[in-house]
């Protein structure tokens, strides 16, 4: 279309992952597009998909576990492209040990609560991670803390053992003493994907074409330019500053260029949420994922 | 309008019973009550504490729906909240919240009378009732006697044409009482109202009401109705025929 | 006698009639709105029966125990200090600023502290929930202690009363009906206090089900403890009721 | 003259003492906990006017804004139907049954609907806040309005009152007293909420500035946010106060 | 102890004032009133409404503390609540959430008396009182007369040395109010007990106060103290000196 800019809305959580739209933002690349995009804040997933459910916004970054949950719930949404999770590196978590509680290897961990937000890629991913340690499934216990400040302050004071994290906060624990159990620098495990209303991705397909272009441009500055956008971070996605600029500090955010979602990956995620009988409906990857918007 | 003789009798109570409670915790308060208040006259109730007097007043009023027996008002069954009927309340119902000056005006007030009138209305009989100076004051601040006449000018500014009186003048003294006594009964000459007054004075009952019933203990049953037609005229007092009434009115309460 | 039941049956269909009307009006919502989020009470309803037998029974249990607990502690503490309080102006001069400052705070953010100092058992989720409520509870025994009568109080300092038996005599019966009415406002905010509180380092109660359901977008599930959170607060009601009846019989 | 003063300064000091005491005790309590989630009041209130100066400020203003404005439709609302509940029974039966079933639902779970209804802008925030006041307005109104004397309701009766003279000259300033403690109930209530409304597709507001803080783990900057949501319910109980000595000048 | 004279008064007035409110709702009740009451006497105060009988009461029952000028209770300055002091209030204080029984046993059981003599006393003063009947009731379920009747009982029970009473025989009929009053006459003349009556009825005064104070109107002043020591005797209501007696303090009341 021409004429009138589309306009539409993207759910943004405080999260890094997000950091190419707000780039894209900053320099215009939406208003090239010819598009009217407007970036709505919210504190965590929950709400950011309950905002996807009320039709409030059209689009965001999410993780599949999200998608495939909409999608058994009635709410119509489609995953068209890898935004985190394409190369190792991207999309950290890791799995912590408290400053004083004596655990450092995976074995340690047997039986012992890990706290993590439930039901979530970031159990997901703690599964995947530990079983490949050698970690059964009854082996794996766990407590729920969803609030990820509280889970932070619980691990670093020795309320709980263990904890999933994901970064910053996982660097920033481990810089203040925590023991890195197991992370997912080298296999990303989980990925997270540009998730589009399907209402609005039939309407609007051109323009959903346009913001991954415009997204891709940022990704490109950001390769190019690597720590140049960290004030953003740290406005946006509230990176503790001496984490970005600390000589010590390791914490590093990658960002690739897009890529369809593979369906090898969606596929386990939907075991996995089969088993944790998370889905109502038999779902398979072409469900969930919708390969056209990165079509040439 | 036509004086004591007046056709049609203002008030008419025909075999009326009420019980209060229910269950076991049952009390009857009135037994078989018959009467007629003639149209413009005056009547006096008098009995032993507990007879049902207060009863007899809420029943006139409308307050009390739940008896048995026939009570008509005016002719008609009585109809809440009745126009031209006003009560003062044995414990002066005055709202705490309301200065004495909108307590007094608050029947007018409700009767959605002109603001005028109404000023000039309560300004006249406040002044007169020795309350004039307290009108910004709050019940809360007044003597118990204070408080008494504020609950008898908010029935007398109501001007109406059945006045039910539940012991009005109870904490009044001697002089302030005679006073009252007297207003009351240059408004009865004046305007022919009907008057209801309970009272626990048995010469309060033979000055003023022309008619006197007398009620036994609890359940309050009529003992007599006592006719003393020459209450109301300014010199009754001081007559034999007044100390006579007294001394039979006493044998009566006496049994 | 028959009398009696007459009176019970009617409130009982008048009660009837009020939840149909609930459902209808429901009902009627969700076919407007057509949102996932949203079930109608039928798909709701069955889930509800459906995880009563499974484990809603069991977080029900859990909740009614913690909400209990909460109030009976925020009872036994607010009642007291509030009646001293409305009484006594000098200590109230100097501890309202204290209630008015921490009140409004909203008490999640003192949830690190919570868990520090309690653990992760039962103690936070108690603790949080009574720390809301006290708060109300207090502030409502308080303000009613304030307005008793002064001539009540004439009345029994004037047969000797000292502090002890005004408070028993007069200030603690005079308390009681706006007590009930705190005590219904705070057993509604705790249970809607539980949807905070139990999803810290908890698997269990209704708090804890109502995320999880949310958050796992299974909303037949989450209005189905939507609805048992509603017959939580509705049996803590009617038990209110039947204490106001029995606390307050002069009325 | 000077003994109003007096009285005045009376009660500012009291006052002061009194924060004065809540300082110590949370100074006294960081000191112990050693906790990074409990800073003293130090280093809090050097954060407090740093922030004050910056965004802190304008995060008040738009809270105070939806606070008051949340304050006052449940008012509006609630206060006209809490007294019809408390004099009409018929109607309080068939009511209450709805008012408590809904009162104890956590009111975020309804978030994606009143998204749905509302939009992302001021107004789901509003009617969040609202939600939650309104049902303790209610509630409180409706008992006040039940516990009224049956004498002063025959009183104005036996002036010829109507129903609407009965809500007017009884039922209205018999229950101001507990209006005004629903108010400071709901006041607190509502400040507490804005932790959980603000934080829904917002930048602004100390419910969003709070949890923000709280993300970044900037505990410094959220206990100046705490200290900001306590002063904002300190001067709503001040406004409150005044109010109460203007509209109950009988006692 | 010892009559009419006893050495040392039980009731001490020396230039009272008092005011109630503050800044400009300053209202002047009591202006420098002066008397004394001897131990075990009786004493009558009368006088127009608001003049400050009632007020008197609440300071020697020690329940107002602010005001100029000397009080002394038993040679003391009036402590809040002195044992031996009884009160009866104008508006009767009964709490509405106790029943009769446990209002009237209220002062008894603040004064921590044995349960079986408190049991024994409240009782037999309810009987006398003709209040056995509704002893399981609450106060909003009685009349006014007998309201008033369990103020009578609470403050009897007591067995005070010191019994304040304002206006307590208003709302009842003739025939209790006499019974009443025998009953007050029996226990003074058994118990010696020193007693201060506030009242509207010039009989009742001259026939119960061995001293009437006559108040002026607000702010009250002592127009006169009148000395009356006949009575308490049971023949004085029939001869020519109560009679004269009255016709004296009607003038003074007239002033
Ligand atoms: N709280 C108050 N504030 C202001 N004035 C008051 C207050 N209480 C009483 N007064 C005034 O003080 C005066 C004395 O009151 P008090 O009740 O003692 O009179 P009283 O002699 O008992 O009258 P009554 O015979 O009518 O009971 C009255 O004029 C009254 O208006
Ligand atoms: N709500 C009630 N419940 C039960 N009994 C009541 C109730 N109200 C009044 N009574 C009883 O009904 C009887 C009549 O009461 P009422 O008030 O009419 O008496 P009264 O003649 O006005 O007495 P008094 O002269 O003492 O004012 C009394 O014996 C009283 O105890
Ligand atoms: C005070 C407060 N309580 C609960 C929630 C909702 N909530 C509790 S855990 C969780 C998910 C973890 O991010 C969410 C959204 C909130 N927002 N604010
Ligand atoms: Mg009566
Ligand atoms: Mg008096």
């Amino acid at each position: 279309g021409s004429g009138e800019p589309v306009k539409l809305t993207l759910g943004m959580m405080p999260i890094a992952d997000n950091l190419p739209f707000w780039v894209a933002e900053q320099k215009g690349y939406f208003k090239e597009e010819g598009l009217n995009i407007e970036l709505v804040d919210f504190p965590s997933a929950l709400e950011r998909d309950s905002a996807f459910v009320a039709k409030q916004i059209d689009a965001g970054v999410g993780d599949m576990l999200a998608v495939a949950a909409m999608n058994d719930s009635g709410t119509k949404v489609k995953a068209v492209a890898v935004a985190q999770g394409v190369n190792p590196g991207e999309n950290r978590f890791a799995v912590l040990s408290a400053p004083n509680s004596g655990i450092t290897t995976p074995e340690q961990l047997k039986n012992q609560p890990i706290a993590m937000s439930l039901n979530t890629v970031n159990e997901y991913i703690t599964d995947r991670l530990l079983g490949d340690k050698g970690l059964s499934g009854d082996e794996i216990k766990k407590t729920a803390i969803p609030k990820l400040p509280l889970r932070m302050e619980a691990l670093m004071n020795g309320t709980v053992k263990a904890a999933t994290l994901p970064d910053p906060l996982a660097t920033l624990a481990e810089m203040k003493g925590a023991h890195l159990i197991v992370d997912n620098t080298e296999n990303p495990v989980a990925q997270t994907v540009f998730i589009v209303r399907m209402e609005t991705l039939e309407k609007d397909t051109p323009a959903i074409k346009k913001i991954i272009k415009a997204y891709s441009r940022a990704v490109a500055d950001i390769q190019s330019e690597p720590g140049g956008y960290n004030e953003i971070l740290i406005q946006k996605a509230r990176v503790p500053e001496e984490l970005l600029t600390g000589k010590e500090s390791r914490l590093k955010f990658n960002y690739s260029q897009p890529v369809p979602p593979p369906a090898e990956e969606t596929e386990k995620v939907l075991q996995w949420m089969t088993e944790h009988k998370l889905l109502k409906n038999k779902l398979s990857h072409g469900d969930l994922v919708d390969g056209r918007v990165l079509e040439k | 309008m036509n004086g004591l003789t007046g056709e049609g009798a203002m008030v008419r109570v025909n075999g009326l019973s009420l019980w209060y409670g229910g269950g076991e915790h049952r009390v009857q308060a009135l037994d078989r009550i018959s009467f007629t208040i003639p149209r413009g006259g005056t009547c006096a109730v008098i009995g032993p504490s507990g007879s049902g007097k207060s009863t007899l007043l809420y029943v006139f009023s409308g307050l009390l729906e739940e008896y048995s027996g026939e009570v008509l008002v005016d002719g008609e069954k009585v109809p809440r909240g009745r126009r031209k009927t006003a009560l003062i309340l044995q414990d002066h119902g005055l709202l705490p919240w309301k200065k004495v000056w909108d307590n007094a005006a608050l029947g007018l007030a409700i009767r959605r009378v002109p603001p005028a009138i109404k000023r000039e209305r309560i300004a006249s009989i406040l002044k007169e009732m020795g309350l004039w100076e307290m009108r910004n004051r709050y019940p809360s601040q007044l003597s118990g006697g204070q408080r008494q006449r504020i609950g008898i000018a908010r029935a007398l500014a109501l001007e109406p044409d059945l006045l039910l009186m539940d012991e009005p003048f109870s904490s009044l003294d001697a002089l302030t009482r005679e006073t009252m006594q007297q207003l009351l009964l240059n408004i009865w000459l004046k305007d022919r109202i009907t008057i209801v007054l309970v009272t626990h004075s048995i010469e309060e009952a033979i000055f003023l009401g022309q008619r006197i019933i007398v009620l036994s203990e609890r359940p309050g049953r009529v003992v007599e109705v006592v006719d003393n037609p020459r209450a109301g005229r300014m010199d009754y007092r001081k007559t034999g025929e007044f100390y006579r009434m007294a001394t039979r009115v006493r044998e009566l309460l006496e049994h | 006698m028959t009398r009696h039941i007459g009176i019970i049956n009617n409130k009982i269909t008048k009660t009837l009639l009020s939840v149909l009307a609930l459902l209808l009006f429901w009902q009627a919502l969700s076919a407007l709105l057509q949102l996932p989020a949203l079930p109608g009470p039928v798909p709701s309803f069955k889930a509800f029966f459906l995880e009563m037998t499974g484990s809603l029974g069991f977080h029900f249990y859990v909740s009614a125990y913690r909400v209990l607990i909460s109030l009976a502690i925020s009872l036994v503490l607010a009642v007291p200090l509030g009646m001293v309080l409305g009484r006594e102006e000098k200590i109230d001069q100097f501890v309202a600023p204290m209630i008015y400052l921490l009140y409004p705070i909203p008490k999640v953010v003192f949830l690190p502290v919570l868990l520090a100092l309690l653990g992760l058992k039962d103690l936070p989720k108690v603790a949080l929930i009574t720390l809301v409520v006290f708060f109300q509870i207090l502030v409502t025994t308080r303000d009613a202690a304030k307005n008793i009568n002064r001539d009540l109080i004439n009345s029994v300092v004037s047969l000797g009363a000292g502090r002890r038996d005004i408070y028993r005599h007069v200030v603690w019966p005079a308390a009681v009906p706006e007590v009930l009415t705190s005590l219904r406002i705070a057993s509604g905010t705790a249970i809607a206090v539980l949807f905070i509180s139990e999803t810290v380092a908890s698997q269990e109660g209704l708090g804890y089900y109502l995320l999880d359901a949310w958050s796992r977008m299974s909303y037949e599930n989450m209005f189905a403890g939507i609805i048992a959170m509603g017959i939580l607060g509705f049996v803590i009601y009617i038990i209110l009721d039947i204490m106001e009846k029995r606390a307050c019989p002069w009325k």
